[in-house]
């Protein structure tokens, strides 16, 4: 089992979303994120005192998939994800020992 | 100008117009609860932004356009003949005028001018998230001058929608407080300019809703409060007529509550607060121009409908593709129509349903029509003019990142998960520029703060380079 | 009705009307934001929703069966007499009605019809969370006719409680601006309510803290500049008597912050923002039947035992077990009876502490008991009526999801983390369903919007398939 | 005394009270809204708690040593003289004393009250996030008696600054509502406040941006809606010179808007929505002073003039050093010394650009100069008295925590991500305390909720533990 | 090492903890989220325009334990946030290669 | 690759981000969390009902880094986060397959 993690645009997550439907894949968790990195900030000016914002929203897309699916997921995810301009994100796979549905207690690649 | 001051009237009146001028900030609560948190502040700017252009400007030759004694082809009076107010406030022995009514002109110079603040605003909602701030400003300026200030005279300035106008041969068209002068010259004016300015990105394709139902509440209940002073103020006198105009103004808006929530229930399953709120102001638009002349039974009768009718007219715009924002057509234009056409045959004095014939139907029609047509006439060229020289849009990927941080440099709310601990005293994302001689900017990470004045235009929304490397 | 038209006092109802009005909206915030986040919309919609039934129906037979000329066994007036206001707004002669009092009858109408839609907005807080709103718009139609009119005719109306009633043989009972009327009867509505409605999912075991203080605050703040309108507007003239009403109102008030703030910090450590809010509400209700026949210094008495009473009174409904949500009992019935029953001892021209035996403060017990009883006994038969009809609650799951998204179909707030952007252009967790010829619904999951009118009830509360499974 | 009672001037200073006791809370919100999440409700209680304690202490003593009739060097009068109101309500004869001008005096305690609350709530905003709650009261009681008090008796009550005082041998210094008296007085208390008091942990390094901006811009609404009463009442009168400063307040609002919103726009390259709101306050206390001697024309100078300004003053402190924390010196020092002095120019009837000489312009700067070190003066005493007995700091750890937690135990926002419903009902990061005996308090984490009473002070801001172990 | 993460009904995260201080653990960590899966979303409805809105609310609880102990904390959560219904969520297990107490600098198995 | 997450306290993720910076780390994702651990949290009262609050709030930083950086980058962040005082948080460390930058598509250690 392998867990994907997206940081991507929030704009982003809808078509992401459904990309993964196509795939097969109905089922994913997002939370709210604010990243740094190469993309710029912006500006706040209040009552004279200007600010720069370096953190950026970013929404943070997680889905476990079976072992071997998760290159093509992987490129599915980027190809939605993608604008072509600075601060796109990331996605990185890790390896997962085990998962559990909670409602049904199955466990593995029956849990997903 | 010989009347004795009325201490009572000159009471109603001050506050009255002090009621209407809380109804700008009020809708700016209303319209700024019902966009999407990156937009909250700019919605609420065109309203600010209204109060300090039309504000200025009515003093200087607003009041004069609409009621000074120079006619112009009765569609407005020359803006000279008390430019500043001149002669309007104290007469040549420094006493001061009192008009017939019994208050002072100076009163009523204050009451009319909330009301030409209230109609510009109004217009902003068909153009939310969308529209250059400068635009906007000079837009306010020129729409009240030549489109607000001429209504207001034809109407209410013995013009040609007067009792002094053609149409009064018919009958005198009623409009008590404003439903063609603000409401559906507001409309009109608002599609047209949602038409001109255009869609916004991603409308009717991605989700726009709400970002702040209570502050959308809050925003109608201080409306329904400001507007027993635009509709019982507009009696002129603190009287039964006044009183009538009150009684008129809550029940017709009670009954447009009931109206929209029992439609949208029956519609979609759902009596929604959204629905609610909007009720409370389609009732209150559609008895503005009716609330002298009908009866409380009437008054209930136009709300009911006034709300039926919007709740279902707010959902035209998804059906022909113009995105009047926050549908200042399917309510103001819809509800102005409406409360104009229905005096007609609710008036108790010449109406149709009180056996009175069908003059006054015809010549609220008529005074309909010509408003309508003066308005969108004005509104096309001003608005066409704007789009061809300062430009309306701004760019499609600053309405994407949300306009409130493009126009104004800020974000609406700082208010982290549960305890505001997390955007706390030193708050991740948000560090501070470093001071610089007065003149040498620079955007370096630094721990103290500068003052604006030390910035630069790098910063401004036509920053080519936001989106750009920082390596 | 011959009184001539005093421009004055009509201009101070005219103005004090309006501030009533206000109240209920400000109610509406008060209470909205001491609920949680997923219930504030419906604890709103409860005091818009009686804004939009109150409303009409005040017109329609509320007046007359307050004020009517028909008693009836000095409990309720004819429905009839004056049925949408006949015959009191204008005479035959078409002159406009102006009562002994110098202001025309609809402008008493206008005053009355506020407090009537207050009192039932009241009531709403001590079912927050879980009532179904189609009964809450019933029950208060049937209340207000059942138990608001006739408690307002015995006091105020000529009947039971007034001057002309049995008790008057004593003394005549106390009620300036509606002790009894108001805030006895809306408590103990609520008391009753509370019990028949039963208590929250989890009261007791789970935290429930307001979501939104300083909408509490604003409420609150709005709320005291509504009631100046309340009790001082009672003197229903603007003179000496309002003004000594306006000083009680300001100093019990600012007695109640501090009696409150005083007592919780004693008990628990603390002086909460809450509290102050809560000591404003519990001082204005307390001086409310008491404004206008007490001092100054009587009134911060008054004000600063209200506010350490009902400080004490919010925590018995954990101890005794109904849940009462929002402390309508705790403040209103408490205070309420307090300011009652303290007018035995404070009025000035009457109280025991002036010298004047105990002829009063008997009176005013036994009107408190009356009120009380009477009003108990109408609430649990229309409260259990309603029970074994159309049913109090919302279910379980619906309660633990939340009253907004079953009842209303809405989320209050849409404001992300920081910048709003995460929800922005294309909100990740809304995707709008497929417009579809009318008629033929459909849930897929497309980019257009369909508009509500297309959609199925497959979406409303009762669906059972909520929790069912997507494939 | 003997004057008949004017209905119209009694209902319009009935109205004007309530309208500038609506200020309080407006600003609250305003402030509120400025500061960060963790803090807001401290703010608004800094308010709420000048509304508790000053209201009750002006009607003990406040009215009497203002305006009471045992004059004491010019500077104050005799508490005495009328404490708890004595002898003002009703003469003798039981009669409701009529002032001069034909309203109750009641009306006028009412009205003057509410100046008196104001002005000590304007103060708080210099001492933002970090001022503990009880030393905040215990300073309202001795600022507003020793300085707000005298100052009000020597402008307004015939002391040193008024017709009857030695400046009046060159003119008589014009204030009309209040720009030494309320502005002037409040910014610099707030100065020295701010100096004695220190700056917040991290002031100038950390970002501190406001938490919610609707709310400052709906405070910024209320204030100037309220705002009318406190000008246009100043008249106490309804009639002409009540329309003009009614205007005036309009106009020099809306150029307010303006002044700042160009000026921050040529400096920073943003029109903000702060600075909109700002502007009006600017405006608004610019036109204070002035509101009733001066014509439109000059009252747009006026605001144009006091926002560019102020946008301007507000960054002085960065420079200087002092953490004026929401500007109550950048915006009501300045402002207040602004159009308190611009009188002396535009003044029609004595200004100097209306070629009426220097006299005015003199008296306007010996009043400003008088009041400002009046006021440094007793502020620095009562300011350094507190900081060594009471103390005015909360901790360092405490501060960064956030002064809500601390002073008051609470959060102001409940508001979770989008939909309120993962602290819903069982939240998961609120664990009720377990009921104890009474006495006997625990920590112990069950399922019930305790009552307050029975908590111990192990709870208060004070303790020690709270970053200890739980293990 | 290991790291369970949890995504449960929000309503449960108090149950879930009971749970676990049952068995020793004191510490975890918790964020909001938004899932996606087999639990139906519900409906808004603005001024006539319906939206279906299919994320629903989400806890993550994290919850680093020894190794070994995983398998029997995993069962313990899963009991706790059972609710029997559709949308209980996921449970999963991934390695860690270190924990540090940031305070003490401790490492290891100390650290958690 | 590794990625390291650390739970801090919220006031510390500023210096920590300058920390960072100095290693040459520029990129970095934050989002809010609560914990719950030896640290107490407060009360608060509401009308009389008093509850304690036990959760903290915590932001969560994830950070991607080059496989043998990792025990460097930890001890910066350790070092930058702590304040001493019973809360400071966790920080630890997993392995990730593999890493993509979503606008480019490049992968590994490129990526990052
Ligand atoms: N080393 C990192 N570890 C964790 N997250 C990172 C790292 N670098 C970047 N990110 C995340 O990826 C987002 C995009 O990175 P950025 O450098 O702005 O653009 P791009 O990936 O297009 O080069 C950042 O906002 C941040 O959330
Ligand atoms: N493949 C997945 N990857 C990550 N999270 C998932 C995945 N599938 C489901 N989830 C999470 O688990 C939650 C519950 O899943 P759902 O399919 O609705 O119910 P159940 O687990 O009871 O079958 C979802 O809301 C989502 O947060
Ligand atoms: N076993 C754990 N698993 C996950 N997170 C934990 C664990 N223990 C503690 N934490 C997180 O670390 C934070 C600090 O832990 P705490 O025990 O309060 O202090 P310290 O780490 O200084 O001993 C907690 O608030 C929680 O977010």
């Amino acid at each position: 089992m392998k867990l994907i993690t997206a940081i991507i645009k929030p704009h982003q997550v809808e078509v992401v979303r459904a990309a993964l439907e196509e795939f097969g894949i109905s089922g994913l968790t997002v939370s709210e994120a604010r990243g740094y990195g190469r993309q710029k900030g912006h500006s706040e000016v209040y009552r004279g005192a200007e600010y720069t914002v370096d953190f950026v929203p970013k929404a943070r897309i997680e889905v476990l998939v079976e072992d071997g699916e998760d290159y093509r997921i992987v490129d599915a995810i980027v190809a939605a994800a993608r604008t072509g301009r600075i601060g796109d994100g990331k996605v990185w796979v890790t390896s997962v020992d085990e998962v559990v549905r909670v409602r049904t207690g199955e466990r593995g690649e029956a849990a997903v | 100008m010989e009347t004795a001051l009325d201490t009572g009237t000159t009471a109603w009146m001050l506050i009255s117009a002090s009621l209407v001028l809380l109804m700008t900030p009020a809708l700016s609560l209303f319209y700024g609860g019902m966009v999407r948190t990156k937009s909250v502040l700019n919605m609420m700017m065109m309203s600010f932004g209204a109060l300090g252009v039309v504000g200025v400007i009515y003093v200087l030759w607003g009041y004069s356009m609409s009621y000074g004694s120079t006619d112009i082809l009765g569609v407005f009076a020359s803006p000279f003949d008390h430019f500043a107010l001149h002669g309007l406030l104290a007469d040549a022995g420094g006493e001061w005028v009192i008009n017939s009514l019994g208050y002072p002109e100076a009163v009523n110079v204050a009451f009319q001018a909330t009301f030409a603040i209230i109609t510009v605003a109004l217009i902003s909602g068909a153009i939310a998230d969308r529209a250059r701030f400068g635009t906007w400003l000079v837009f306010s300026a020129l729409w009240v001058t030549l489109a607000y200030f001429p209504l207001a005279h034809m109407v209410w300035g013995g013009g040609l929608l007067s009792a002094d106008g053609p149409i009064a041969k018919i009958a005198t068209p009623i409009d008590f407080a404003g439903g063609t002068v603000v409401h559906i010259n507001a409309g009109m004016a608002g599609l047209v300019l949602a038409l001109i300015v255009g869609t916004r990105v991603g409308f009717g394709k991605v989700a726009m809703r709400p970002h702040n139902l209570p502050l959308v509440m809050l925003g109608a209940g201080l409306l329904w409060f400001g507007w027993f002073g635009f509709n019982a103020g507009s009696a002129l006198a603190a009287d039964g007529n006044a009183g009538l105009a009150w009684i008129n103004t809550l029940v017709a808006t009670s009954a447009g509550i009931l109206g929209w929530l029992v439609t949208e229930r029956i519609r979609s399953g759902h009596a929604t607060s959204l629905g609610a709120a909007s009720g409370i102001v389609a009732g209150l638009v559609a008895v503005t121009p009716a609330a002298g002349s009908i009866s409380p039974l009437g008054a209930i009768l136009l709300g009911l409908v006034a709300g039926g009718l919007c709740a279902v007219a707010v959902e035209w715009k998804f059906r022909l593709g113009y995105d009047d924002s926050l549908d200042v057509v399917g309510v103001h234009l819809v509800a102005g129509l409406w409360g104009t056409i229905a005096i007609g045959f609710l008036a108790t004095g010449s109406g149709l349903f009180y056996g009175h014939g069908g003059a006054q139907l015809l010549a609220q029609v008529l005074a309909a029509a010509i408003a309508l047509a003066f308005t969108a006439v004005i509104t096309t060229v001003i608005g066409l003019a704007l789009k061809y020289t300062m430009g309306w849009r701004i760019s499609e990927e600053d309405e994407r990142l949300g306009i409130d941080q493009i126009a104004h440099a800020e974000s609406a709310y700082d208010i982290s998960g549960t305890s505001g601990l997390i955007v706390g005293a030193s708050d991740p994302s948000m560090i501070p520029v470093a001071p610089t001689p007065a003149g040498h900017p620079t955007l370096a990470t630094t721990t103290a703060i500068s003052t604006a004045a030390n910035s630069t235009a790098a910063d401004t929304p036509a920053d080519p380079t936001r989106e750009e490397s920082r390596a």
